[in-house]
């Protein structure tokens, strides 16, 4: 075992994947020659010819689309969107054809498709490029929703998305691209979360980009930290276990704060913890604005360790 | 608006494949004038869209097509489904909501689907089948599969940008997919004019580097011709398009009360029907007597009798089964 | 004052607004000369011609585009996406548009747009044609969202709408297409939740479509029922003032359950009345499932007045 | 890939104006050699992209544009807004994210606006200002305005649905707007041939109707000839497009490793370097003289000096204003 950066654990799987299965392929802007938007097919053109590693042309809406007739057609496609900001223009065929195809059909036809997208803010992309999105995505019968946090998910959970028959959208968090872990080589699944840090004062929930900052918050304030993993289905045992031992809750996501996905974890929590709370579960999220470009304020619009922290202790004031 | 002249002339095709076609389109008919019945009758809900008029094309080309083909429709499928090979027992049953049905009823008029056949819908999102059909095509020439796709979808999906996104990545990359157009002049209520700035819809086409066909979807013959070399040419050239010239005889859906068209120009198109026309030019070279046209009938009209049987006969899916499928049981 | 339809107040309201402003102009698929999808804009083509009931080809990106440009060129325009099913092709530009534009500009460009769409299943329309995404929309910073479920919301919203300087999500629900009621004729708000019936024992809240089930509910079980009505910013004084008197509450939302609007109130319940609860909140939606087109599959996909009954029952177990 | 030969010959244009083109030029190209170095030293975050090599298209187009016409951008606007007449102190500032910026700091280097010049933005997403410019040319037409309306995009953008369905509605409707291609034969790192099945982009605009113009968009003569020529289409007889054939010499962006194409392509390039090719023609014709070039260059040295000093002393927008102007106050 040997520490890896998040991006090469993201390429390190897409190289397994194309590797192993001769229907996968991956196609989308830019993920051949350029070498990927944010370097995470780089070599893989190379190693796989321009046919398994397909550039596409500008047009998100039909490539999407057409990764869902191969996946119909008996391909295993990993569809790159670039970015969840560029992903609106692909939804309704993520919508409206992949996520309803298999029930409309009468269970006839599965889409076994994998969509993979960066997402998330913190760079001084701006509003167009800083869109939070898990949440709205969540929403929708009949698609999975990963989003790797840790080193360890980013090199294993595409393998697990690639097995599972239906639509899966895999969600990257360019914030977490140089972030270092170990890779234990184990099968990863995509169905639980996990408990990434223990602490006996208060459960903080989170996913994505937001994890270190959820455990440097958990630091100060003894919390346990639980990271979904897997957005949709959510698999929420672990946090109601926590919270029978905390009887706190804080919910910390990157989406906006009114309709988030921050809301059905809450909503959750209502429904089955109602009875285990000592406080109202709290959430810090990005505030209601689109993300802007100056540093002070882009920080001043998403979740910080303060931020958490500050969300702590009101839950005990 | 001129309509043109109704088909004529001698039919080049041999007998028997003739009485096919026209069986094929008396089939269609047949049903979906008892569908409209059932509608009226409430037996079959939601939206129903008609296709009757239009015949021809899913007639002419269905049997240009080969078994290993993938067929991707619209919502005015009901006849692209029919001739493809899906019972008519399992499209009543599905109109009327039945599990029989060939979407167990949970896709109903618009969603008609059968993977035996590779009839992949059946989508009601408008030009929402053509990036499939484009994918559909890329898995059988990565897999190089000989099948062809073919995709139906009427003349108003051109206008929609994912139109132009499948034209480009079929041409671009070269696909086996034969794109289908059902050129019946109305999108709805907007006529063709009204939607596109250039009207030659093989002019939008070409302009991809696509070949292009253009021809009277209302004649049968003409349409299996084009229909034959548009899938030889998407199987060892690649994309092409077809602009089939046709109409619909009823409105747009059972909604429609029809304020943007004369009568008198249904009437007009009418002339050009292509049940009656052929069946005029069979008589007249001698290859359909009558009889033979009564009998056709009389099957078609007793397979409608069945359908409906079968459909009335047919069971609700259990509530409790609500959520099934909405995921891959694995 | 007098009874009319829901339909023929939408129709009014059009009417008026296009009679009023020269600046007004509705644009849409088969607005014109079909007399609209649902027969709302019936008569306005030959009253006002085609340059202001402008027929558009079906390219919903393009025209909600061309909507937002013309908002900011100096017209009032009414966007009509006939469904919320095909709004998802225009959602990139009603999302990294018209609602991003003031902020992003440093407030120097509003959009005065309305976008009007139908939204909610019940007709046996099956998958592709029966979503009801308003979560969805609440979700964005920068747009107001309204959603009329009384005549007079329905003749009263739009003028509202075409006044205030920024977009403006304007949902209309073909299920109450035929409902009668009265117009007052006076200004309407497009800011508050309003309660539609009294009650002591359970606050209901909802909005749109499902208002009718809602208060047929409520007849059986003495609920107070709220309807929204604003669906952002969200109005939640009186789902407050109300819980504290009945200290119990279902959410009533035809959303699919994971991640719709129901979630939101929730999580505000839980953040601003959780003292006040005496049993946790609970939600009534739509099943997690694509809407079948089977009538008893759709009906059992849907939330339905005795589902709210029980589930009120339940906050009494 | 075949390089064109420089632009040559008589340049034939008023000597006054041929220098304010000049200067044009040069002052982009200080600026935004600048904006490198800012850059490098993180004074401006997040994506960069420098329109360095193709100042020739803003310079010509700009000035063949009235004042009350409406301008879209892309992302790679920096050059549009300054020639528009946006201030380089403001542009500046803006990407130090000052609130002195043009957008108040919010938007930085991707979202530059201006309401006094009718510079509406800046827009990141590919191909998301077309149909705004539709729109806007709708407003000035149905409120009988003059005005025109200039579309700059990248030929990546061709590809979008976005596209297609603008250059449609601008056709069928007539509208008074420029579609302006600044074809720099890469959208990132996909080049032009590997995106469209069609690569004569004109070919493709005419197929909506559209009256359409080809112009070496690295002589600023050509192009403000073919841009005066589209304003003046556009004004009078509706939609045009132009293709600008032209070149990036620096990255997509920042983080672009230029991975897609030689250095040798890039070198061929730069011998149609808009600046130094049209400063010779200048020179060759006595238009110009070094001294006079050098003048030029140091005002605009000047003015990027100034610029930064702007944006230096520039403040910061409090950051308890973070939530204004999501809403427009009432
Ligand atoms: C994306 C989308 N927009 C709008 C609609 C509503 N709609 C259904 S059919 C139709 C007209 C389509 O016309 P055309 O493509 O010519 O096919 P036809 O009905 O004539 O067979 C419209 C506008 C839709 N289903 N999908
Ligand atoms: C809809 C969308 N998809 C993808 C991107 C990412 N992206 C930014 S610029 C770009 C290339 C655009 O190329 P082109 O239109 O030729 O403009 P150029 O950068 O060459 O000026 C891409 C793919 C985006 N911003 N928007
Ligand atoms: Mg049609
Ligand atoms: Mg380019």
């Amino acid at each position: 075992m040997s520490a890896i950066t998040y991006r090469e654990a993201l390429r390190q799987a897409l190289d397994e994947a194309l590797g192993k299965d001769e229907r996968v392929f991956l196609m989308g802007e830019d993920v051949g020659r350029y070498g990927g938007t944010y370097a995470v097919s780089k070599g893989l053109l190379e190693k796989y010819g321009p046919e398994r590693v397909r550039d596409t042309p500008l047009s998100e809406l039909g490539f999407t689309g057409a990764g869902i007739g191969a996946a119909l057609g008996g391909m295993r496609p990993i569809v790159e969107v670039m970015t969840v900001n560029f992903s609106l223009l692909a939804l309704d065929q993520i919508v409206n054809s992949a996520a309803l195809l298999r029930h409309m059909s009468g269970g006839q036809f599965s889409v076994p498709l994998v969509v993979r997208m960066a997402t998330g803010a913190g760079r001084q992309l701006a509003a167009q490029h800083s869109h939070s999105l898990e949440g709205w995505y969540g929403h929708i019968p009949g698609i999975r929703i990963v989003a790797p946090a840790t080193v360890e998910d980013a090199r294993g959970m595409l393998a697990a998305a690639l097995a599972d028959p239906d639509p899966v959208l895999l969600f990257e968090y360019p914030a977490l691209f140089e972030t270092k872990g170990e890779v234990s080589g184990e099968k990863v699944d995509i169905a639980s979360s996990k408990v990434r840090r223990e602490g006996g004062r208060v459960t903080i929930v989170t996913y994505g980009g937001c994890l270190p900052k959820a455990l440097k918050a958990a630091e100060e304030v003894d919390g346990e930290v639980i990271d979904l993993r897997v957005l949709r289905p959510l698999d929420l045992a672990p946090v109601l276990e926590s919270v029978k031992k905390t009887r706190r809750c804080v919910v910390v996501d990157e989406g906006w704060r009114s309709g988030g996905l921050a809301a059905e974890v809450m909503a959750r929590l209502m429904e089955q913890a109602f009875y285990e709370l000592d406080a109202p579960v709290a959430r810090v999220c990005s505030e209601e604005v689109p993300v802007p470009y100056a540093k002070h304020l882009e920080e001043a619009a998403l979740p910080q360790p303060e931020k958490i922290v500050a969300a702590v202790k009101g839950l005990f004031a | 608006m001129k309509v043109p002249p109704p088909p004529a002339g001698k039919v080049k095709l041999p007998a028997k494949l003739s009485l096919a076609l026209l069986a094929d389109m008396l089939r269609i008919r047949r049903m979906e004038e008892k569908c409209a019945e059932l509608y009226g009758q409430q037996k079959i809900r939601g939206f129903l869209h008609l296709y009757i008029g239009e015949e021809a094309v899913a007639a002419g080309a269905m049997r240009a097509l080969e078994p290993e083909d993938n067929i991707v429709a619209t919502y005015r499928e009901h006849g692209h489904a029919l001739l493809r090979g899906v019972s008519m027992d399992a499209i009543m049953a599905e109109m009327y909501g039945k599990q029989e049905g060939c979407s167990r009823g949970r896709g109903g008029s618009m969603h008609l689907f059968d993977a035996q056949t590779r009839f992949y819908g059946g989508n009601a999102i408008v030009a929402g089948g053509l990036p499939l059909a484009a994918g559909l095509a890329l898995a059988a020439k990565l897999q190089k599969e000989k099948r062809v796709t073919a995709c139906f979808f009427g003349e108003g999906a051109v206008a929609e940008g994912a139109f132009h996104e499948s034209m480009n990545l079929a041409a671009l990359w070269g696909l086996p997919v034969a794109y289908l157009c059902e050129n019946n002049l109305y999108a709805m209520g907007t006529a063709l004019e009204r939607s596109e700035a250039q009207t030659d819809l093989c002019v939008k086409a070409a302009s991809y580097g696509m070949a292009t066909l253009k021809v009277d979807g209302m004649d049968v013959v003409a349409v299996h011709e084009a229909a034959r070399r548009a899938r030889e040419h998407a199987a060892k050239k690649g994309p092409i398009f077809v602009e089939f010239q046709t109409y619909r005889f009823r409105a747009h859906s059972m909604f429609d009360p029809e304020l943007y068209r004369e009568k008198s120009e249904v009437e007009a198109w009418k002339t050009r029907g292509p049940i009656h026309t052929f069946t005029a030019r069979l008589k007249a070279q001698g290859d359909l007597t009558e009889e033979r046209f009564l009998e056709l009938d009389a099957a078609a009209q007793a397979e409608v009798d069945e359908a409906v049987a079968f459909a009335e006969a047919g069971t609700w899916e259990p509530a409790e089964h609500l959520t099934a499928d909405v995921y891959t049981p694995q």
